[in-house]
């Protein structure tokens, strides 16, 4: 009851699923979800398009870009990360991880500085259809977002304690982080570009 | 070891606590007669402007002791600790309704004192707050109906040669579950002995309430002096 | 010193890139000054999400190096994904007439 | 199974707990579907003389419906129960099985009390004024989805407590279709602001798709927790994987450790 599993780092074997499998339940169900709010948003977008058109134009696409490649770069620091922990490099796995930390964070001020904008401009959860879906889609994924620092967390603390580490929730931690980006890729995608 | 200190102090609440609301029921004039339902908006809210005073401080005190009867139940919920079960299943669902039964009577008492606020508003809305009171003072029986079947089960399961209660108690459980469950369709009809100040579902429903307190803790004083005795001869015997 | 691995590196500016395609795509769509609904740009959009998601899903995620099972469940995903939206997109345009 | 073999059964009572379980879940979805007519939900746009057709209209189905659940709407303790006693056979602190219970016996009264109060109020005097009416018709489906979101903390505890546990009582994945239960349960929330569209408390995301998730997670749990009773072996250490079926079960990580 009281030892911890001994997770000593071995290279991987030919083809494994990488982090617990059980996480990547988490990844297709939460994709299904997200398909869902996305689906019905486009379902009733197509429906009122002069409206969302015109409600649209108050984005600013490239601060949306912005957002995205920095999501991005999160993304790829974390899986330099899961390679560096993979090879026992565990202090340069932990400073990558917190680049992904530190991206993680410009995205979320760039979110409130958005929406600080948006709401500035009169443009709240309820006052238009179009920003109806937009408050409600970045704000389930801000959280989103932020249940992922508490898997970067768990992410540290195994990187950082000897006897902690194990490189499937390693890997789990960074999937996670993973799914929150590409589920930002999509909502970036239909919410600022889709015409 | 059993830790019983202190048990028999919770248990001598109860008398303080049965006088209060044996105060209460008889201090708030819509109990002693009940208030039908069938009273027009008009006489609700005189009802409200005459008695005024006597419904506020008859429900702020049982605002403040509708929760006293908690401590009695985990009584019972330690007692079931000795029963011979192979789970504390049945001691958590005994903890989950006994938490919100209460709740629910609490609320019943918001929606009476809320009423005799401000007796004078438009009648219609004094009815409404009436009879959302009555409506949760009356049908709220769910988890009350529950804690007996709760209980009863407890004792059915619990086959030892000295049993924590006699097995009548569970009989008994479930003939006041039963005297319960008719309360519950007091929305149905406005007249009758179902109504809510009708026989069944005001008196039969309140005195079976009342005889679950007496039985329960005439046997649960029993039980607790046995377990006492039994303290003070290991103590003495050590 | 680690090295760098070029193969992450590639895949980060291949995103990039077509997150900044994202630009010119928006520009395409407008005539005159203004937006215009369009279904190409829709289906565009999404087509190039899905595909951002499956690079994510292939080589941040290493799907590519997970058990086929795991690989053939990812792009039906995806697939299910981009055809859920676009087919809703489609759908919702048809009704609206 | 006969009573005789179910009265020596060890797991009688946690039988007896699933079996009041499934029939708690199946009761409330006869009386909220078919019955009283709740669900599909009424439209939260409608006027104060519309709800009050929308009372008379459902008069008889209201009052017998809300009132089996008045009688039985105490069983809603056996899923808690049981699921408590699933948390403290994990290898966590019992404060999470407490946590669990605590909040979800609490949860029940403004879950499930107020809108039977409240419809089964509206009901009983049709003639009321359509104002009063209207009032009784929103706070019956507002106490009733609105309040989904406390159900977040709920879930995450159980989330929390089968991440940790190391006696694989259930699988991981269960623990993070927990997050995704949760993750939706706060997603009703803005049916406090939107009377149409797709947010209120019968819109499509607001309502619909957290419905959706949340049969799913039911589904899941009840069949679990049958898992865990078939696999219970009153120990404290690892669970045993289950005889025959291993479907669900995952290997007791870190046996004999």
């Amino acid at each position: 009851m009281t030892t911890q599993q001994a997770a000593t780092p071995t290279a991987p074997p030919a083809r494994h699923v990488p982090g617990q499998p059980d996480m990547w339940f988490f990844v297709l169900f939460e994709s299904l979800i997200f398909t869902a709010y996305l689906g019905v948003y486009l379902y009733y977008r197509a429906q009122h398009q002069q409206a969302f058109l015109q409600a649209q134009s108050h984005l600013t696409l490239w601060l949306g870009v912005v957002d995205t490649i920095v999501l991005l770069t999160s993304s790829w620091s974390i899986a330099r990360c899961v390679e560096q922990a993979r090879a026992g490099r565990y202090d340069v796995a932990r400073r990558d991880a917190y680049i992904t930390a530190a991206f993680g964070v410009i995205f979320l001020v760039l979110k409130v500085v958005e929406w600080t904008r948006q709401i500035h401009l009169g443009n709240t959860f309820s006052s238009s259809d179009f920003f109806q879906y937009f408050f409600f889609l970045t704000a389930i994924h801000f959280v989103h977002l932020l249940i992922g620092f508490v898997a970067l967390g768990i992410l540290v603390r195994q990187l950082s304690d000897v006897k902690l580490r194990s490189q499937e929730l390693v890997e789990t931690c960074a999937t996670y982080w993973h799914t929150v980006d590409f589920l930002w890729v999509l909502i970036f995608a239909v919410l600022y570009v889709a015409r | 070891m059993k830790r019983t200190s202190g048990e028999r102090v919770i248990l001598w609440t109860l008398p303080a606590v049965a006088v209060i609301w044996i105060a209460a029921f008889f201090l708030f004039p819509g109990f002693v007669r009940p208030m039908s339902p069938r009273s027009s908006a008009a006489e609700v809210a005189a009802f409200y402007r005459n008695h005024t005073a006597r419904i506020r401080y008859s429900m702020i005190l049982l605002n403040w002791f509708c929760v006293a009867l908690i401590p009695i139940l985990m009584l019972i919920v330690e007692r079931m600790r000795g029963m011979a079960h192979r789970t504390p299943i049945l001691r958590f669902c005994m903890i989950g309704v006994a938490g919100a039964a209460p709740i629910a009577f609490l609320t019943a008492t918001v929606f009476w004192l809320l009423a005799a606020f401000q007796p004078e508003r438009p009648p219609e809305l004094t009815q409404l707050l009436n009879d959302l009171a009555w409506v949760t003072f009356t049908c709220g029986v769910p988890f009350l109906v529950a804690q007996c079947g709760f209980l009863a089960m407890a004792i059915y399961f619990d086959r030892q040669d000295h049993p924590v209660f006699p097995r009548w108690v569970g009989r008994f459980n479930i003939v006041i579950a039963i005297a319960l469950i008719p309360a519950g369709f007091a929305g149905l009809t406005k007249t009758g002995v179902f109504a809510w100040d009708g026989l069944v579902s005001f008196w039969a429903k309140n005195v079976a309430i009342a005889l679950w307190i007496i039985v329960m803790s005439v046997v649960l004083a029993r039980v607790i002096e046995r377990d006492a005795d039994a303290a003070d001869n290991a103590a003495i015997a050590g | 010193m680690e090295r760098l691995n070029k193969r992450l590196l590639a895949v980060w500016a291949i995103l990039t890139a077509i997150t900044a395609g994202y630009l010119w795509i928006d520009h395409s769509a407008v005539h005159g000054g203004r937006a215009q609904a369009s279904t190409v740009v829709t289906v565009l959009a999404i087509g190039l999400a899905t595909l951002k998601v499956r690079i994510i899903m292939r080589e941040f995620m290493e799907v590519r190096r997970a058990p086929r099972l795991l690989c053939r469940l990812t792009d039906v995903w995806v697939v299910l994904m981009a055809a859920t939206m676009i087919g809703l997109y489609i759908a919702g345009r048809i009704l609206a007439r | 199974m006969s009573p005789v073999a179910l009265r020596d059964n060890p797991k009688r009572e946690l039988w007896l707990a699933w079996g009041a379980t499934v029939f708690f879940y199946n009761l409330y979805a006869v009386v909220f579907f078919v019955f009283t007519h709740i669900q599909p939900p009424g439209q939260p746009w409608y006027s104060p003389d519309q709800a009050r057709t929308w009372f008379s209209h459902h008069h008889d189905g209201l009052l017998i419906g809300l009132a089996l659940i008045f009688v039985f709407g105490g069983l809603s303790a056996t899923s808690i129960a049981l699921i408590t006693y699933s948390i403290r056979r994990m290898s966590v602190s019992r404060a999470f099985s407490y946590s669990y219970l605590i909040i979800y016996s609490v949860s029940a009264v403004p879950g499930f009390l107020f809108i039977c109060v409240a419809l089964t109020a509206g009901a009983m005097r049709p003639d009321r004024s359509p104002q009063l009416q209207h009032w009784l018709y929103q706070l019956g489906f507002l106490s009733f989805s609105g309040t989904m979101g406390v159900f977040l903390i709920g879930s995450l505890v159980w989330m929390t407590a089968i991440l940790l546990d190391r006696n694989g009582v259930f699988p991981k994945w269960f623990g993070y279709l927990n997050l995704c239960n949760a993750l939706t349960e706060v997603v009703v929330s803005p049916s406090w602001i939107f009377k149409t569209g797709v947010f209120p408390w019968n819109g499509l995301i607001a309502w619909w798709i957290d419905v959706f998730v949340f049969g799913i997670y039911t589904g899941v749990f009840i069949t679990l927790l049958r898992g865990f009773i078939i696999r219970e072996d009153f120990g404290t250490g690892p669970l045993p994987p289950a005889p025959h079926w291993r479907f669900w079960a995952t290997e007791p990580a870190e046996a004999g450790s």
